[in-house]
């Protein structure tokens, strides 16, 4: 059914990466015209990649649009591409969400425009990469990659604390992933004694391995993962990043770069080491619930709108690892019936999907206020309804979709994990389940204290609505929060087969 | 034969009305928006008033069909669509029914409010929500239009956004309900788990499963799986229908216009957890735990939320606390499965209800925005429609013999007397006192309001403090008082212009004494299209609703817990049941009630505060309202972000953050501090730490 | 082979032999010529190594070769390292010039003393016996000595150049001492037939093992590994920065070449012992290396330091035993030589008149003044880190595969963790020059040729890291 | 008779006490080129003695070979101690520690 017959991945993820250089050359001088070229290089990404989603055969695991080239001979590394129902969709979000950030950046970064751009069109090349590569090593190389231009983009346009934020997000993800790179490296040798050497990631997955290793390579990944998604008690890079990156940078960093953390668990420890995670999948279980509870009540007090946006992201984030985790538990209470564990897949997707949705929509209000205020800090609004209707229309309804209200995204993948934790085991459904009150609690006492009440000060005061941009950025994500909201079931449609592959495929002992 | 595009048009005008009049509200300006609003809601009413009669008199077939699959996840799917049956045809004409007197109801009320189109739009919107719930035909729409009807009422609550104390209510009602719903997807959950669909009709078939399960919640405690299943879903009715300890946000919810007061807080949406239960009886039915826990939770609203309308003298708290007892009634019913009179009160009190609450708001306007009943008194005069139309809801609150609360009250006190199940008796004494204080509390009202003297001639400004007790301090940022008044000399004392309202209407407050007026046709209109169902609705239904076959199919009721069955057994008809109910105590507790409301406010109005010296103990217990407020505000309020705070500078910033994160590179930065010392710079030194290392390698080998 | 012997094989060292020519010829020329016409002697070095390249590429042999009785080996690996070192030493003189010429360093002497040096790696390259190893070491360090103390009026420099020369002195010793072992026990000095009479003793030999010690302390120090690596951040700070680059970048190469030669070739029956040596050796420098350079503020020491990491790294590689383990340790080199190259080559182009440019703080706000060179130092800086896409990355999982692949995996997870630590100060550069503000207004002085080279050695430094199949497959020819 | 082992003892120890010589010497860098020469000579004995022993001239080459570069080495030595103390006006190794951390 995929007709395309050209590179398309090769296309997305090349594309932003030639706008980029070109925005390099270009140079704050020719920034005039380099904002076009961004936004038309972003949006024509995007325009290509819903073709990704047009030509997607929904009735097959197997990956798709694949392109495969020679890269490194002497590691029998291939240039290898291709999506399957779990890729597909992080691409199209990514490609979505990059022209919002482009729209959104337009006449407020007046410092070094130029690189700013190019820094966000290369991070989105890498970051689809990311979603695409089916080669281990190639996957790796943009991984990490994709750390510079965000450490770039927080280091120079951040706020007063950036270097220490963004050289602790450095470091912590470096961290993170250099055991993965072992662990990487490890199972390459072991296919090669396996008869064919192959960083082929399908292969790692064929590859069978002793529980002792797939331990090893298990903890591995979690610590590279872990860090990304970000759990507890590995979260603390996350609120700092977010507070002091630009908006464009929080947007990213929220909506597409810790979705690469689920991604990687869904794509690499779940099928690789399928009695690793058996055997700890109580470990990655209770640390989302910790995360969960623990950083809801944390959200809760937070001073600074960013860093409650950010807690909550962790929030959030853990019903991601909840509901990927849940089929072990499930075939272990209910005797080796795997009902729910494709719905608690299913959940987490579809929350990464609408998180990214919503967290970019919740950094971008914080943005809007903060172009024009200049103060993250929740004390100093209130009342902004007063002289900015509009845009406090668009904070209710994200601060709702953040608490899980049905008809918006949000309420999508919580309710599907809640719904599948609950066969696993009435606790784990007990815990998430206070996501609706802390979630709540924390969005809404967030708008009250922002957005209702009389008008705080003078900035409140001389506050100005929306213009048409930020209008534009806010409206088309309102659409996109809304739709998934009321009609989920395409999205869903399209990951049916991978995931049922893919419960089909963790389910069978590799010992 | 029932279309579903009427079933969607029903839905969908009000949703589109409220979508225009909030987007274009502007454009269209306020003609336009209450135009299109209330065309409709009438378009919704007409349509809902035609599917009933299809239903009952054509005998049209239950529609049980599917607009759209929501998703597919798991084998489980999630659709939206309709179930139109008895049940849901009388929810949907009452709710479309009230509504639309609402909206007429609102050009009056909200005449000059800046924020008129925006209203309109809300309680639109609302009708559509409340339409989706009661319209679903499955647990997902279900939710949907549970929690939508949430935010609405949410964003009528917070209204007037100005004001820190509708904030800090809104806030309130959304996160308590909010705790209602926890329970209320724990249960659905279940209900998807034991039953793998979210479809009543197969749910409901499938209740077998459920009752063969039974779960270990707690170590050792085996529990059954339909008890669990019902009680969580009754937290979320607990929740919506401000059942103890959930009832806290409903009286503060006043903080809102009074329109939305009579439509949400007091006819439909309150009423949703109701309905709910009543649709759940199949499930309900299987589990008599489940049963007597609505029963006693039930019981204790109805009698001591009445209570607290005792003591209370802000006119719309009075009828609030009225509302909260009114539920506890109908929760009662639930519990002892007499679903059918729930549902049969559920109607009638939305009349009346609606009524009293419409009736308040008139008040309030005549006042010119004065809520305090003691700065009331002899508007009879003055506000004559008003006056009438509120006494007959107040008949009808009592169940004076003859009006339709009458009926439904009556039929739903002996029901709960013929009940048998744990916690009957503890109900009926419950319900049967309420009797008397409902009658006490609702004359007290009315003497207080509309005969004796004009009290409101005195200069209206000192001690509100105690004029109704409620006393709470936001958690963290506003320590108001919902005291509306206050809030009003507070916003003009600030001189906020960012809210008509409060301006619009302080300015009469300060020209001392007020000159009370009747109110235009559009809200005295309301009154007495409601005051018609509330007199003779009653008598109409009863014998189809309770003892006929109306809910035929819909409702399920075990042989064993029949008590309407029981009571119907002696069913002569209207006239019959008010006969009999001369033979019954309640009533004459009815007209103790009323007696002794006339003699504390009318023959010694000294009495009320002597006697409230006298039991001041008990006085403050009902004026704090038993300490709800305080004691939340404490445990649950200050205490989490007490935790939050907790967690967050001990978990993160000292322990994660501190000791780990940066702990490990103050460790490297010293290690390397330490280590550079290594090289001194001295010759010596280097060549000695070659032999060093070349005797350690040595060592290593050699001497091995 | 032994054909080949009867005439001495001259052809297989002809780079050698022509090289020695032309050194002779160019000081000879070098004495006529006042110091307004040093172009000359520095274009002449320019020629001569070209024509060594020349030479080279045309005497290049498809497999290995030996001449003068087993004395001098050639074979590809060794051409493919001596064209390297031609390119590199090509390059440092190019960087070099402003800076020699601004301090009246732009003498004869600098370009000769460098072909010498660079006659030294060559013969390590091909040496064939213990004899020929001894002679290239010395003939590289003699003249490094007189490099560092070149300009004799820099206390500092001085100062380098004499601990360098006690402890290297120290360390040939040990080296000289190890070999008097080796062919005690085992009766020869060429190095094919010590790997037989290695094998005729027994590894365990207790005398090969003592003698086995001094060899790596030698061989440790050549490289700069702990506990030899004290010479390490003084020279690199105290010598002329040309010097620091020249002393960075060909005698690593010839470093490697010598643990290959002695210990992969002479020794590889011994490759249990001397692996544990090494894995010991390696931990600590990338320990020392990578936690010491944290706390420094001058350049040139930090890249020292950081140098004293890389090596723990290439030792990784050599460690392992295995041809892919020398092949990754050969890649490492020649990938870390180009990084280095670079690195010192900003601060040359930084410098100008009375100003060295070799303090951390000299980098402050670059991305302002030069975007494009603080983007170069960027890619230089990442890629040092070992951060994909750049070239330092796929050395770094060259070697990591090779340590894996022996069972060492414990041993990969502490390089990378220990890379992390490193990864910080790499990242100070960056920060220094992109997050802060410049502190002066000065902008780079240096020419052309300077900024062609090094963006051109940037840029291959981000080309290789996309297409490190140019670099890995040669090495994987010339090591089967 | 003397043995081999003997010789290679002498060696041991010349080479053991230049070692400490050079690391043990606080005072003056003239007594470490003599400790570098002493070492090169303790290696010296130890090629004569094992070229003897098994009757290969190569070890005796080699020694020459190093007397060699031992001159060159000692005069690198001394010309890098002339700079240092022009510019130092003193040899004091104590005094050689500009550089350190």
């Amino acid at each position: 059914m995929s007709t395309i017959t050209w590179p398309i991945l090769s296309v997305l993820m090349w594309l932003p990466i030639a706008g980029g250089v070109a925005m390099i050359l270009l140079g704050d001088k020719g920034i005039a015209l380099g904002r076009w070229v961004a936004l038309i290089t972003t949006a024509a990404t995007f325009g290509i990649s819903t073709l990704l989603w047009t030509n997607f055969d929904t009735t097959t695991a197997a990956m798709q649009f694949v392109e495969e080239r020679t890269w490194i001979p002497l590691f029998n590394s291939y240039y290898a591409l291709g999506v399957d129902g779990f890729a597909m969709p992080l691409i199209v979000l990514t490609a979505f969400i990059t022209p919002l950030v482009v729209i959104a950046g337009w006449s407020v970064i007046d410092k070094r425009p130029a690189q700013y751009y190019a820094a966000f069109l290369i991070l989105e090349g890498l970051m689809i990469g990311v979603f695409a590569a089916l080669d281990a090593l190639l996957f790796y190389v943009l991984w990490e990659a994709m750390l510079i231009p965000m450490f770039i983009i927080i280091g120079i346009w951040g706020g007063p604390r950036r270097v220490y934020a963004t050289i602790k997000f450095f470091l912590y993800t470096f961290l993170g992933s250099v055991l993965m790179l072992v662990s990487l490296i490890y199972m390459y040798l072991q296919t090669c004694d396996a008869g064919q050497c192959s960083y082929a990631i399908a292969d790692f997955q064929r590859l069978p391995l002793g529980l002792n290793e797939q331990l090893f390579i298990f903890v591995a990944f979690l610590a590279a993962f872990a860090v990304k998604v970000p759990m507890w008690p590995v979260h603390t890079w996350l609120p700092d990043a977010h507070v002091e990156a630009p908006t464009g940078g929080s947007v990213i960093l929220a909506a597409i770069m810790l979705k690469m953390g689920g991604y990687g668990f869904l794509r690499f420890s779940l099928p690789i080491t399928p009695d690793a995670s058996d055997t700890l999948d109580w470990l990655v279980i209770s640390l989302s619930l910790i995360g969960v509870v623990y950083i809801g009540f944390v959200a809760l007090v937070q001073q600074d709108m960013k860093k409650l946006i950010a807690y909550s992201s962790i929030a959030h984030m853990g019903f991601v690892t909840l509901g990927s985790f849940l089929t072990f538990e499930l075939m272990r209470v209910n005797s080796g019936d795997t009902t729910g564990a494709a719905m608690g897949i299913d959940g987490a997707m579809v929350q990464m999907i609408s998180h990214g949705l919503i967290s970019g929509a919740m950094f971008f209000c914080v943005g809007v206020l903060y172009d024009r205020v200049h103060s993250r800090e929740i004390s100093s609004y209130g009342g902004v309804v007063n002289t900015m209707p509009i845009f406090a229309a668009f904070m209710v309804l994200f601060g709702m979709a953040n608490s899980g209200l049905p008809a918006t995204s949000g309420f999508v993948g919580e309710f599907l994990v809640i719904l599948a934790s609950f066969r696993a085991d009435f606790w784990y459904a007990f815990l998430a389940g206070l996501t609706l009150i802390l979630g709540a609690a924390y969005t809404l006492w967030l708008v009250k204290r922002v957005v209702f009440g009389p008008v705080a000060n003078h900035h409140v005061a001389e506050l100005t609505d929306v213009n048409g941009r930020e209008l534009l950025v806010l409206g088309v994500l309102a659409v996109a929060v809304l739709g998934l909201g009321l009609w989920p079931a395409p999205l869903l449609d399209v990951m049916r087969p991978t995931v049922e592959n893919l419960v089909q495929q963790i389910t069978v002992s590799k010992l | 034969m029932i279309s579903q595009s009427v079933l969607l048009t029903i839905v969908l005008a009000p949703l589109l009305a409220a979508i225009l009049a909030g987007i274009a509200g502007k454009v269209i300006g306020r003609a336009g928006a209450h135009t299109v609003t209330i065309a409709g809601v009438a378009i919704a009413f007409g349509l809902s008033a035609y599917v009933l009669k299809l239903l009952l008199v054509d005998g049209a077939p239950i529609v049980n069909q599917t607009v759209y699959t929501w998703l597919v996840s798991d084998g489980i799917r999630m659709e939206v669509g309709f179930l139109v049956d008895n049940l849901s045809a009388m929810m949907m004409t009452v709710v479309t029914f009230v509504s639309l007197c609402v909206h007429v109801y609102t050009i009056g009320y909200m005449k000059d409010d800046p924020g008129y189109q925006r209203f309109f739009a809300y309680i639109s919107l609302f009708t559509f929500s409340m339409l989706m719930l009661v319209m679903s035909n499955n647990f997902m729409q279900l939710f949907f239009g549970w929690e939508a009807v949430g935010v609405v009422s949410y964003l009528l609550i917070g209204f007037w956004y100005t004001r820190p104390s509708a904030i800090f209510a809104n806030l309130k009602a959304f996160l308590v309900n909010r705790v209602g719903d926890f329970g209320f997807v724990l249960g659905i959950a279940g209900v998807a788990y034991y039953t793998g669909s979210l479809d009543y009709a197969t749910v409901f078939d499938a209740r077998d499963a459920i009752v063969a399960n039974t779960m270990e919640i707690f170590p050792g405690v085996e529990w059954q799986a339909i008890t669990v299943v019902c009680i969580c879903l009754f937290v979320g009715a607990m929740g919506k229908s401000a059942q103890v300890p959930l009832h806290v946000w409903l009286p503060d919810s006043m903080e809102g216009p009074t329109p939305i007061s009579a439509l949400i807080h007091a006819a439909t949406m309150v009423t949703a957890g109701i309905f709910m239960v009543a649709r759940m009886s199949p499930l309900f039915e299987l589990s008599e735990m489940a049963l007597s826990f609505v029963l006693v939770i039930g019981a204790t609203t109805a009698f001591f939320m009445g209570l607290l309308g005792l003591v209370n003298n802000d006119i719309k708290r009075v009828v609030a606390y009225s509302t909260l007892s009114q539920l506890g009634y109908m929760t009662v019913a639930l519990g002892v499965s007499a679903y059918a009179g729930a549902l049969f009160h559920l109607m009638t009190h939305a009349f009346f209800k609606a009524l009293l609450f419409l009736a308040a708001g008139s008040v309030i306007i005549g006042m010119h925005h004065e809520q305090d009943m003691r700065k009331m008194g002899g508007l009879k005069k003055y506000m004559p429609i008003t006056y009438w139309t509120s006494a007959i809801g107040t008949l009808a609150l009592i169940g004076f013999p003859g009006t339709s609360g009458f009926f439904s009250k009556d039929a739903l006190i002996e029901a709960v007397h013929a009940s048998h199940i744990p916690g009957a008796t503890y109900a009926y004494w419950c319900v049967f006192l309420g009797v008397f204080i409902t009658a006490f509390y609702s004359f007290r009202l009315v003497f207080m309001t509309f005969h004796g003297p004009e009290r409101f001639r005195e200069v209206a400004h000192e001690s509100h403090g105690e004029s109704n007790g409620t006393h709470l301090t936001s958690d963290a940022d506003a320590g108001h008082e919902p005291d509306t008044h206050e809030d009003h000399h507070a916003a003009a004392a600030h001189g906020d212009h960012g809210h008509g309202h409060g301006t619009s209407h302080d300015d009469h407050a300060h020209h001392g004494p007020v000159e009370p007026h009747e109110s235009p046709w559009v809200v005295t209109l309301p009154l007495i299209l409601l005051a018609i169902p509330s007199l003779f609705i009653g008598a109409v239904t009863i014998g189809p609703m309770l003892f006929g076959d109306f809910f035929n199919g819909v409702l399920f009721v075990n042989e064993e817990h029949d008590v309407l069955g029981h009571i119907g057994e002696e069913w002569h008809g209207p006239l019959g049941f008010v006969l009999h109910a001369f033979q019954q105590p309640a009533i004459y507790l009815a007209f103790a009630g009323w007696a002794a409301a006339w003699f504390l406010y009318i023959k010694r109005p000294d009495l009320p505060a002597v006697i409230a010296g006298k039991f001041s103990a008990l006085y403050h217990l009902f004026a704090k309202k038993f300490y709800f407020d305080e004691i939340y505000q404490a445990v649950f309020a200050r205490g989490s972000v007490g935790l939050g705070t907790a967690l967050w500078r001990v978990g993160d910033v000292a322990l994660i953050d501190g000791a780990a994160v940066n702990g490990s590179a103050r460790a490297v930065g010293w290690l390397s501090g330490v280590m550079r010392r290594l090289q001194s710079g001295y010759l010596y030194h280097y060549a000695f730490a070659m032999i060093i290392g070349l005797s350690v390698l040595l060592a290593w080998y050699v001497l091995r | 082979m032994e054909a080949v012997v009867t005439n001495f094989g001259m052809q297989a060292a002809a780079a050698e032999i022509f090289l020695l020519t032309a050194i002779c010829v160019i000081l000879l020329v070098d004495v006529f010529l006042d110091d307004s016409k040093r172009w000359v002697t520095y274009g002449l070095t320019m020629l001569t190594l070209a024509g060594c390249a020349f030479v080279t590429v045309n005497y290049a042999v498809d497999a290995r070769v030996t001449a003068f009785d087993g004395m001098f080996i050639a074979d590809p690996m060794g051409d493919v390292l001596k064209l390297f070192t031609y390119g590199t030493v090509a390059v440092s003189l190019l960087y070099s010039r402003e800076y020699l010429q601004r301090n009246g360093l732009f003498r004869g002497e600098y370009f000769i003393l460098a072909l010498v040096a660079m006659l030294g790696v060559m013969v390590m390259v091909s040496a064939g016996s213990l004899l020929t190893v001894y002679l290239g070491v010395e003939l590289l360090s003699l003249s490094l000595y007189a490099m560092v103390a070149f300009d004799r009026d820099s206390g500092v420099a001085a100062e380098s150049a004499m601990k360098y020369f006690v402890l290297g002195a120290i360390s040939s010793g040990a080296l000289l001492y190890g070999f008097s072992m080796l062919y005690g026990v085992a009766g020869t000095l060429q190095l094919d037939e010590l790997a037989v009479g290695v094998r005729e003793v027994g590894a365990s030999n207790i005398g090969l093992i003592f003698g086995l010690a001094f060899v790596i302390v030698g061989i440790a120090f050549k490289f700069g590994a702990v506990p030899f690596h004290m010479w390490v951040p003084d020279v690199y700070h105290g010598a002329p920065t040309p010097v620091t680059l020249f002393i960075g970048s060909a005698p690593k190469i010839a470093s490697f070449i010598l643990a290959i030669r002695v210990l992969a070739e002479g020794l590889d029956a011994m490759v249990a012992s001397w692996q544990n040596m090494l894995i010991a050796i390696s931990i600590a420098s990338m320990i020392i290396g990578n936690v010491v350079a944290i706390a420094q503020t001058n350049l040139k020491r930090m890249l020292a330091y950081s140098t004293i990491s890389h090596v723990g790294f290439i030792l990784l590689g050599i460690l392992a035993g295995t041809n892919d383990g020398y092949r990754a340790a050969m890649f490492y080199t020649l990938t870390y030589v180009i990084m280095a190259v670079g690195s010192f080559g900003m601060i040359l182009l930084l410098s100008r008149e009375g100003f060295e440019g070799d303090q951390l703080e000299d980098f402050k706000g670059l991305a302002r003044k030069s975007p494009w060179f603080a983007a170069i130092m960027m890619m230089l800086m990442f890629s040092t880190a070992g951060v994909p896409p750049f070239v330092g990355f796929w050395a770094k999982i060259a070697v990591l595969g090779a340590v894996v692949n022996v069972g060492l995996s414990w041993l990969a997870a502490v390089a990378v963790l220990l890379s992390v630590v490193g990864a910080f100060y790499y990242l100070r550069v960056i920060k220094l020059m992109y997050f802060d503000e410049p502190s002066d207004t000065y902008n780079i002085e240096a020419g052309g040729t300077i900024r062609a080279v090094l963006s051109a050695n940037g840029v291959a430094v981000l080309a290789l890291g996309i297409f490190p199949s140019v670099l890995l497959d040669l090495c994987a020819r010339v090591l089967p | 008779m003397i043995s081999l082992n003997f010789v290679l003892m002498l060696a041991g120890i010349l080479f053991a006490l230049s070692v400490a010589g050079i690391f043990l010497n606080r005072k003056n860098v003239i007594l470490l080129l003599m400790c570098i020469e002493l070492m090169l000579l303790a290696v010296n004995f130890n090629f004569i003695a094992f070229a003897r022993q098994l009757g290969d001239l190569g070890g005796q080459v080699f020694v020459f070979f190093i007397l060699t570069v031992a001159a060159a080495e000692s005069a690198i030595g001394l010309a890098i101690l002339v700079v240092l103390f022009r510019e130092r006006k003193s040899i004091n190794v104590e005094q050689l520690d500009t550089m350190k951390g």
